[in-house]
């Protein structure tokens, strides 16, 4: 392998969070952005074609490895934890304000049709949603987002990965005629 | 009819609604709403039949769909005014309904996606790494602010009521209390009374700032002025006292 | 690559310790544990053949992927730019700085029931606390305050912008209902 390549894959492995093409690019004072990005995309080619148990993928505006999915039934024995799930209104409200973001309580309240405080806090204990300042009228109640760890745990580069909510209509129309 | 089925699964009166909906196999623009009514109150009925508690959100809903039927009865009464015939008063709810729809299937395609720790893993074992790289000053630093705020709540919340009253009966003396005044008038050589007692503070520490002035007037440490009668109070520090003669001295009367 | 050898790659990848051979026939009843051996070796070998930044190593009775050697001048530069995080020590002494400013040493003690000298001088080396006088009572405490710094960090625009205990109430409440 290219010394390069080996370099990039060694401290996208190393790197505690998704590696970012910037972050090379301030260690790799030599390559150009573009081509730590070739490099990175090559890269992650070749750990799909060789079907091993570990892909590249990008995620939050980085690379990391992670397991292929099909190997989830495997991995999950060896884990014996009970997997990562959230509850029916936990998603409900992560969907609210990953779509309406930035967006204050109040908003989702309504549009659930129930208070959601509760819920709001355990997304923010799971860093799934943070505090992304005040909005600007009387009370001047809290603004929310999603983090940076929404993108890492729901596998997504970048919000604009997400369907939109045209295709959620769609997606619905669809699955009626099926039914 | 069946209602024992699903009973605490619904995510709220809107989830409940379209629950109705589908098993009913309504349309959404044409919902029937003196049937959904009648429906939606029988489950009310269930869950406090059997003693659950029934979150306020649930009845708000019953009052709406209520509402909006007996609105349904009403004759349209033709004013002239072409949006009043317009006017279908579910149209609010059948927005409603379809906006949570659209999240809700957003919150199923979000599930759906590959979940971390659930379908796909993470690196578990990360690399030996020495633990001394930390702790230099231009390092970034990483934080949250909600964790920030959790921080202060936890600590207030294990504070007993008696330890918050006695810390602050303790910190609280005359001599302090001038003290901070006389911080305030050395910095900004005068202060507004309601300014002093601007904070949430106690009566007690009202009490006390009150004594306090009243002293700092005695020890002539301050002067104490009033533009107009019944306007605002203000403390000066009492060693550069040229003020201008329109102001009425109250203090030393 | 082979099924069963994709699968323990991703098991190694997955583990929190070496994994083993004893472990990987506890998951993998058919093979036995000669055949596994073989297994490990062979991957092993075609990481070490392929050159690329990471090698799976036999460590402590088992395999983990690591970074190779040579690749450590590079890895090295990447740990340190690592953000630093904070431990509830400090984050609960920065609450009460942020909080109760301007407030002296006795009092952040008296409300965590603990001696904050460390910490706090921890706060005052990442510029996250600042001195912002003394005290005029006896003993001339000094007095403590958040810095700008800490504004950045946090994201906020100023101190108005900190939560107030009562939206955190607000959390509390609704949690309690949902309970």
């Amino acid at each position: 392998m290219e010394e390069k390549a080996a370099i990039l894959e060694a401290l996208i492995f190393a790197a505690e969070a998704p590696f970012s093409v910037e972050k090379a690019a301030g260690i790799f004072s030599e390559l150009s952005k573009p081509e730590i990005a070739d490099l990175f995309r090559k890269l992650a080619g070749d750990y799909e074609s060789r079907g091993g148990g570990i892909v590249l993928q990008e995620v939050a505006g980085g690379f990391r490895f992670q397991t292929r999915i099909e190997m989830a039934p495997w991995v999950g024995r060896l884990k014996n934890v009970r997997p990562a799930s959230f509850s029916p209104s936990a998603m409900e409200t992560l969907a609210i304000v990953a779509y309406r973001q930035p967006v204050i309580k109040a908003e989702i309240d309504k549009i659930r049709g129930v208070d959601t405080g509760g819920v709001l806090k355990g997304l923010l204990e799971k860093k799934l949603v943070r505090i992304v300042g005040r909005k600007d009228v009387p009370g001047k109640p809290i603004i929310y987002g999603t983090s940076k760890r929404f993108l890492e745990v729901f596998n997504l580069k970048d919000l604009s990965e997400l369907p939109t909510l045209r295709e959620m209509k769609d997606f619905r129309s669809s699955e009626e005629i099926e039914e | 009819m069946s209602y024992e089925i699903k009973l605490d699964v619904f995510e709220g009166p809107l989830d409940l609604l379209l629950y109705l909906i589908k098993k009913n196999e309504i349309d959404i623009y044409n919902i029937p709403v003196a049937l959904i009514t009648s429906q939606y109150l029988g489950y009310l009925d269930v869950i406090r039949s059997l003693n659950l508690d029934l979150a306020g959100e649930y009845l708000v809903m019953a009052a709406t769909l209520t509402h909006i039927k007996s609105r349904m009865l009403l004759p349209v009464v033709s004013d002239g005014e072409d949006e009043e015939e317009k006017d279908d008063p579910r149209a609010e709810l059948v927005k409603q309904l379809l906006e949570y729809q659209t999240y809700k299937d957003a919150a199923g395609l979000l599930s759906g996606r590959p979940l971390l720790e659930r379908d796909v893993f993470k690196l578990g074992a990360p690399p030996d790494t020495p633990s001394d790289a930390v702790e230099k000053d231009d390092i970034p630093v990483e934080a949250d602010l909600f964790e920030l705020v959790e921080a202060f709540r936890r600590i207030m919340a294990g504070l007993e009521i008696g330890d918050a009253l006695e810390f602050s009966a303790e910190k609280l003396s005359l001599a302090e209390r001038i003290n901070e005044i006389m911080e305030i008038l050395s910095q900004d050589g005068q202060v507004s009374f309601s300014g002093l007692v601007a904070e949430k503070i106690s009566r007690k520490r009202i009490v006390y700032t009150f004594l306090a002035v009243l002293e700092l007037i005695k020890l002539r440490m301050a002067t104490v002025c009033q533009s107009e009668p019944f306007g605002e109070i203000r403390l000066f520090l009492a060693v550069k006292e040229e003020g201008d003669s329109s102001v009425v001295e109250i203090a030393e009367a």
